[in-house]
């Protein structure tokens, strides 16, 4: 699976796009293991409310199944216009 | 329909005028434009627009045609850009163009809205002071709640 | 500030970018512009209008001050056409520049609600059956009860 | 007094301005004096709530006072924008 990190998500993270081998059933879960592998995921991850999850390009939820799933995106609330 | 996400510049009156060019059963044609305003202090030296490939394309397409769905429009033009902006520069445009003008201002305000929080742009400001992106207001979730 | 009443035809476009190249601490502009549209039936030969000159530029001005004291903008422009135009051709154009959107928004909706009924333009549609003197609607005298 | 017509009450009386000597104390008083010269007046002004009135530039009421204006206009309700 495709995991993409933008703004300062990414920074945080320290790279915009990684391949991830996952059993993750939801979002919420593969939250879970990416801020268990580093502190630099956990420090990201570390308040939901402040992000916002796409699934193979539209936005979703982190209670969201990823069965199917190819591409998942983690971002800040975003700021175009 | 045209939606375009782009990193060049684009000219407001050329693009305004061919918008304009269309159909002449639309009586009123509504352009919104954003510009990067410098900061209250005067130090931007630069706006970045970061995007996601792909889903943005997807996103303002889905935003336009919503927006075609529910009001009674001729026409409809969104342009957007990323990279490196500077105070002045024009950031994006949505044009509508309808047979009523309550139709085409209403549009263009529900596009505007939407793509304010349901496109993924994210926007960082380059100061002489240090680089910040960009919070996303309250307000500007709160103005969806109209539609 | 600028209030044009004019019989010659302007550039929706290169009014757009001279509106749009004034001071950056305007990040939001939106235009609206009135087009001649053709009649259902196909047959509009010319539009006439007509109007009161000397009352129509005061009553412009007074309408683009008003928005100004209601909204915070940085600048308004309001351009009107009399005489004789064809389908398709621009009949007037509002421009209104702001730090934020929703001013921008507002006060062009407010310049166009008062502009229909409260400046003294009156439209004629000449079709190869005859001539007739636009009614004024009901719904654009309602329109003023918004604001 | 300049008394001024457009659109169609100018077509319905047949010019655009004239002058009129008048001792009319009110818009309604005007209105009644120039309806009692002739038809073409009278046809005009038979339904006030479809005309509107300016005194000196600024739109008014048929029941205000034309003390001190010089310029009077009628027109129908107006259709710009």
């Amino acid at each position: 699976m495709d995991v993409l990190y933008f703004a300062w998500v990414r920074e945080r993270i320290g790279l915009p796009k990684e391949k991830v081998d996952t059993q993750a059933a939801t979002v919420n879960d593969l939250v879970a293991e990416l801020s268990a592998r580093e502190d630099r995921y956990a420090a990201a991850f570390s308040d939901l409310s402040a992000l916002r999850v796409a699934l193979d390009q539209e936005l979703s939820d982190f209670d969201a199944s990823l069965i199917g799933v190819r591409e998942v995106a983690f971002f800040p609330p975003m700021t175009g216009g | 329909m045209r939606v375009a996400v782009q990193e060049e510049a684009f000219d407001l009156g050329a693009e305004a005028n061919a918008f304009a060019a269309g159909d002449d059963a639309n009586g009123a044609i509504v352009t919104f434009t954003g510009v990067v305003r410098d900061l209250a202090s005067g130090d931007l030296d630069v706006m970045e627009i970061e995007h996601y490939p792909g889903m943005t394309e997807r996103a303002l397409t889905k935003i336009a045609q919503e927006a075609k769905d529910r009001w009674s429009l001729g026409d409809v033009l969104v342009i957007h850009r990323h990279g490196r902006l500077a105070a002045g520069d024009r950031i994006m445009m949505v044009a509508t163009a309808a047979p009523h003008r309550k139709d085409a201002f209403e549009a263009a305000e529900y596009l505007m809205d939407y793509l304010k929080s349901r496109a993924p742009f994210w926007k960082k400001e380059v100061t002489n002071t240090g680089a910040e992106w960009v919070a996303a207001k309250d307000e500007d979730e709160d103005a969806l709640t109209r539609w």
